[in-house]
């Protein structure tokens, strides 16, 4: 403790947590465009720019430069996983599940059910998402609300790089599917103390980043420092918030929320997502059904609109949900329940 | 015609291929009646007629090798050494069934003997041998893997690109396409061109042959080269395999309006790969009755066993997801 | 009126509504595999077995069979649309999006807004979905909860022959891309009387199918007739149900939703898909955050476990809603409401 | 090398594809100056060196003709006659911008140009240049459409699948592959195995050819036949043209640490486009300096206009989309 403390930024902690996976188990394989960078050409190998970067020179053999074969990469990943491999794929984006949306749907997430439980298919899916590097409506989207709504699919999405190291650490451990959300504003734009050595979070156990009595609010991924400004501009009001940052999707720790919202009475669910059928209103449901009593007033869900994301700087700005649209979810929150207790 | 199989496997060998075969056939037959009879739930497609590519080419296969198949996967299955109970028991939801029920026809799997599974997704397979195929080759073992895909399914972007990745990865996968002349009720001549997939594979830079499906012995040989040559570290191949299905394209579904008339009285006629496999191998009638009464009855004590079966328990719903909400 | 009424199955009412869409706009086609069935054979043309049979016999140049190529003929169907015709592609199965995803979610889906409303899209992908039909984890999903996630994109789910062949029509007609889910226990299962005329129903209009005042119960697709079904034991026991069919997902007539439960206090919702993001949540997070103070008890939703469909017939007979567990829910929220109210 | 274009080409046609291919050609030099200065947002994909690839395939079309882009589309636009005025206010993410800002470089399009647009996802084009070739032919017109697809986009089944369904359609439509010998940092001579992918049209029942890209005749020759071919009803055809590209694979991301030593500089040197054609064009330094002087002054214009206009109305956000909750 008396040592310094190590800062990384969020691109590095998922490298150290691949490399850290891959030289304590040798069936962990790692593959996709440009992982390597640089293979078939006159230079040299090795021009990844993403997490992937240098680890084919520590593990010559077990990374791989893949074509522009999504389909048949990912869906190698799953047959890999089924025979003894522990494949850590790179989607780049995550709009790409497009182009092998069977192989995660029908494939991956449903092997292990199929075949009533006689194959496991421990992969990880890695994926960037998120707005806010003017890539235009085919390159910015959050789509894990798709992906929570698939069974056997495990969702991760952290919002800092110690819970990034350690949540890809459980993923590449666990023996069912698992797609892994990186925010591509966090990549180096979040950084963080973050332990060397290897270490786990558990998927399914979400964080209270902040307490507080007053309001529940979840938020997800980059989304989370969102509600954290808020809170703080909230704190100014003597408003206290609780700022909850589940970090996996599916599984998902309602339990935590419901905890919060017993306490609060309040919820408001930030989601970088579309609306409609989103993780916000999932959240915002399952507190209706399960926690109706303990609510005192409507909840309230800050999302992106029912659009897709425009690449115009000024438009993509106004599209996801930040800190003063969350500061104005909460008062209408406060509002609703003061007017409700009068 | 004298293929080198032919000549090469010993009598013990030519009879389990013919106990291979025969044993696709009764089982394929008896689903056909035991489905119009109505008891017999699902998504059934057929694979009697094609026998000899299951056999030939899981015949040049050995232990720890995969497969991947397709909707039409009993032929592959069985070829490959899945227990014929089990298969039943799954074909008729009951517990104990390979996928205890779980999957159903069309998706069978056995991984103990290699079997990746049936898959309902055209082309699905492809991938998936891919990826098996991958382990062999990281974990530095000698296995290879065989990817089944049907004619319509060979126009599906997921085996084109499974082509492309098994050159640029050189993996130890051979593809076996199945040329049965229809996908559902469209033709080859319409789909494919009336072209092979051979050349397709050819130009994503792999070594393909075009065989007569219904003759083991040049499906066998095909296969073994292609296996070898997987095996060996040569990289993947295609072989393509012509035979038509004897049944339609699914239990209960199809009228086979589509067929010419009287085509598949010829295809029985003519084109039966068991007859054809008895006499270029030379077999007995004693030899193979022998193999018939075995067969017949361990496909009768299936179909009885399956519809005595249990049904899973209610509580397998909610089993081998990782959680329920 | 005094003319004998004319049944026709949810089928058959499909196939009309192709048939007199085709003749009124030249410009709609209609193509899939086998779509016409039997092209490249021997015999002769004509074995669809679906809502197209036949149509290739009133029009020859408008039906086509594509081959298993789903990514290219629906991205096929987005070129199409954009530049002059109407096509109505065929997904079968809608577990088949897996391999055309990225055709629907970033080409069909956002091509009008990414060029700035310099085009439009107006096709319709048919899907068969849901369970009863003993055919697996890959052929018996929902997925409509994930369309409905999609921004741009209009999503159907008709519950009746005669909202079938009016829905299709206005989904032909739309200008925005439609997927329409057709269940499959409807096709031959759902029969009822249809006007022989032309006639649209517009999408975007929920409605009410039974009236009621003691609980609302919104249902989808095939569960329509199960929430009738369950209404109609609750009505033996004095408890009023207003069932409510949105018949449209995306967009949503939530102002039906409200209406009804400011007048019930009570919602049900009765969704075939997998629980998570859901369709289901989603009604519920609006109501609890739009109607909250409408509410007299928790929400509740009843929809099929997160699990893949299962094959064996007692599985999959277990796995979706019924008339039983709706009406379990109804009395559970009834319930909740009078322990809330004492 | 003396082609049939060369010949034919009259002195106006002539200056014209220059025109075209120097507009192209100051237009990405001036996007990449700017993009440095950190002015010009988004993901942005330089055309620079593959101009007589655009020029030439667009120079064999006519009014009414579709083309399909890739995310590399700059070249495409411009050689099919959009504005470089509101393609540069595209770049910008300004009002009055071609998808009025919200698109961006990697969606511009222009559809009465027909020019359906660039795009995000590899081979993303391809499909939709089999609907309007559809179109055209449900609708008994005579238009053509061009896909155009990188060497790393051909490795995507919807690519495949589009070969296919062109051939099986029979559809008026030229897939034009640009093989720029990368995908990112990854080489042809691995993700494509060396091989051309002209092979693999031809294996789906298509003519093909392979030509050099930096010869605009060449490939207008190639282009023109094949675009006679699907304009006179005989279906589909590929041209594959060899052109690398100038500049890295995407503005501000790509060192081209994976390009040989000397590798640009040889190709600026050697393989421009531009300069191979004033040559075989035999056009005068009064000819060139007439158009370079316009064409400058335009593409000035264009980055003086695109700074100088306003956002797009935050009301935008919700139009375009049919409904908002
Ligand atoms: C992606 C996809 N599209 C469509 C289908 C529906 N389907 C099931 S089998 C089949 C025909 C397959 O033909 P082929 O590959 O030749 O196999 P065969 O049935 O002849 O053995 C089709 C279209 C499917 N299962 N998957
Ligand atoms: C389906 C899909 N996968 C990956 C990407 C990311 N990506 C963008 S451009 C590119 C390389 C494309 O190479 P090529 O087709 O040769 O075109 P070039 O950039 O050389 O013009 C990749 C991998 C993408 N846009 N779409
Ligand atoms: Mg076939
Ligand atoms: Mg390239």
């Amino acid at each position: 403790m008396t040592q310094p403390q190590r800062v990384l930024s969020y691109l590095e902690a998922l490298n150290e947590a691949l490399a850290q996976e891959m030289a304590a188990d040798p069936s962990v394989v790692v593959f996709g465009e440009d992982n390597i960078g640089g293979t078939g050409c006159d230079g040299t190998l090795g021009h990844a720019w993403g997490p992937t970067r240098g680890l084919h020179n520590q593990f010559p053999d077990k990374v791989f430069d893949a074509p522009i074969t999504e389909a048949a990469f990912v869906g190698a990943a799953v047959g890999a996983a089924a025979t003894g491999l522990r494949p850590v794929a790179d989607l780049l984006f995550v709009d790409f599940a497009g182009v092998c949306f069977d192989q995660i749907l029908n494939q991956a997430a449903k092997l292990r059910y199929m075949v009533g439980g006689k194959a496991k298919v421990p992969m990880v899916l890695r994926a960037m998402w998120g707005t806010g590097m003017r890539r235009g409506a085919q390159h910015s989207q959050a789509l894990y609300s798709m992906f929570t709504h698939i069974p056997g699919l495990k969702v991760v999405a952290p919002s800092n790089p110690v819970d990034a190291k350690g949540l890809m650490a459980s993923a590449i451990q666990d023996d069912d599917p698992v797609i892994f959300f990186e925010h591509k504003l966090l990549y180096f734009g979040s950084r963080g103390v973050v332990p060397e050595e290897r270490y786990t979070i558990p998927l399914g156990e979400a964080k209270v980043v902040r307490e507080g009595g007053d309001v529940t609010i979840v938020a997800i991924g980059r989304m989370v420092n969102e509600a954290l400004a808020a809170a703080e501009q909230l704190a100014a009001d003597g408003v206290e918030a609780e700022v909850i940052d589940p970090r996996t999707l599916s599984p998902f720790d309602f339990d935590a929320v419901y905890t919060s919202v017993e306490k609060t009475s309040r919820l408001v669910v930030v989601d970088e997502s579309n609306p409609r059928c989103s993780i916000a209103t999932d959240i915002a449901g399952n507190v209706a059904e399960n926690r109706f009593s303990a609510l005192s007033s409507a909840v309230r869900t800050v999302t992106s609109p029912h659009a897709p994301v425009p690449f115009s700087p000024a438009l993509e700005d106004a599209f996801p949900p930040n800190a003063g649209k969350i500061v104005d979810a909460v008062r209408s929150t406060l509002a609703a329940s003061l007017s409700k207790a009068s | 015609m004298a293929t080198e199989s032919a000549g090469s496997l010993g009598r013990e060998e030519l009879i389990e291929a013919y106990r291979v075969m025969r044993t696709i056939r009764a089982f394929e037959e008896r689903v056909h009646t035991e489905f119009a009879s109505g008891e017999l739930p699902g998504a059934v497609h057929l694979y009697a007629g094609q026998e000899a590519v299951a056999a030939g080419v899981c015949g040049a296969l050995v232990e720890g090798d995969y497969i991947a198949s397709t909707h039409r996967g009993h032929g592959h299955a069985i070829a490959k050494g899945c227990d014929i109970g089990a298969m039943m028991r799954e074909l008729y939801g009951k517990a104990g069934g390979s996928c205890n029920g779980k999957g159903g026809s069309m998706h069978i799997a056995d991984f103990e003997r290699g079997m990746l599974g049936a898959n309902g997704v055209a082309a699905g397979g492809a991938p998936l041998a891919c990826g098996s195929a991958l382990s062999a080759k990281v974990l530095g073992k000698s296995h290879v893997s065989v990817a089944f895909v049907g004619d319509g399914a060979a126009n599906q972007g997921s085996f084109s690109e499974s082509l492309n990745l098994a050159t640029v990865w050189q993996l130890p996968v051979v593809f076996v396409v199945e040329d049965n002349f229809y996908a559902q009720a469209t033709g080859t001549r319409y789909h494919l061109r009336g072209l092979d997939v051979a050349r397709r594979a050819e130009a994503f830079g792999m070594p393909a042959v075009t065989v007569d499906g219904t003759d083991y012995f040049a499906v066998r040989d095909a296969a073994a080269t292609a296996v070898e040559r997987a095996r060996s570290g040569g990289g993947p191949s295609l072989v393509e395999c012509k035979a038509g299905r004897f049944f339609g394209h699914m239990e209960g579904f199809d009228q086979q309006g589509y067929r010419g008339a009287g085509e598949v009285d010829r295809l029985r006629a003519e084109q039966d790969c068991l007859v054809k496999f008895v006499t270029a191998a030379g077999l007995s009638t004693s030899e193979t009755a022998d193999v018939d009464v075995t067969v017949d009855a361990a496909v009768e004590v299936a179909v009885a066993e399956a519809k005595a079966a249990p049904s899973p328990e209610l509580t397998e719903l909610l089993t081998d997801v990782y959680v329920s909400y």
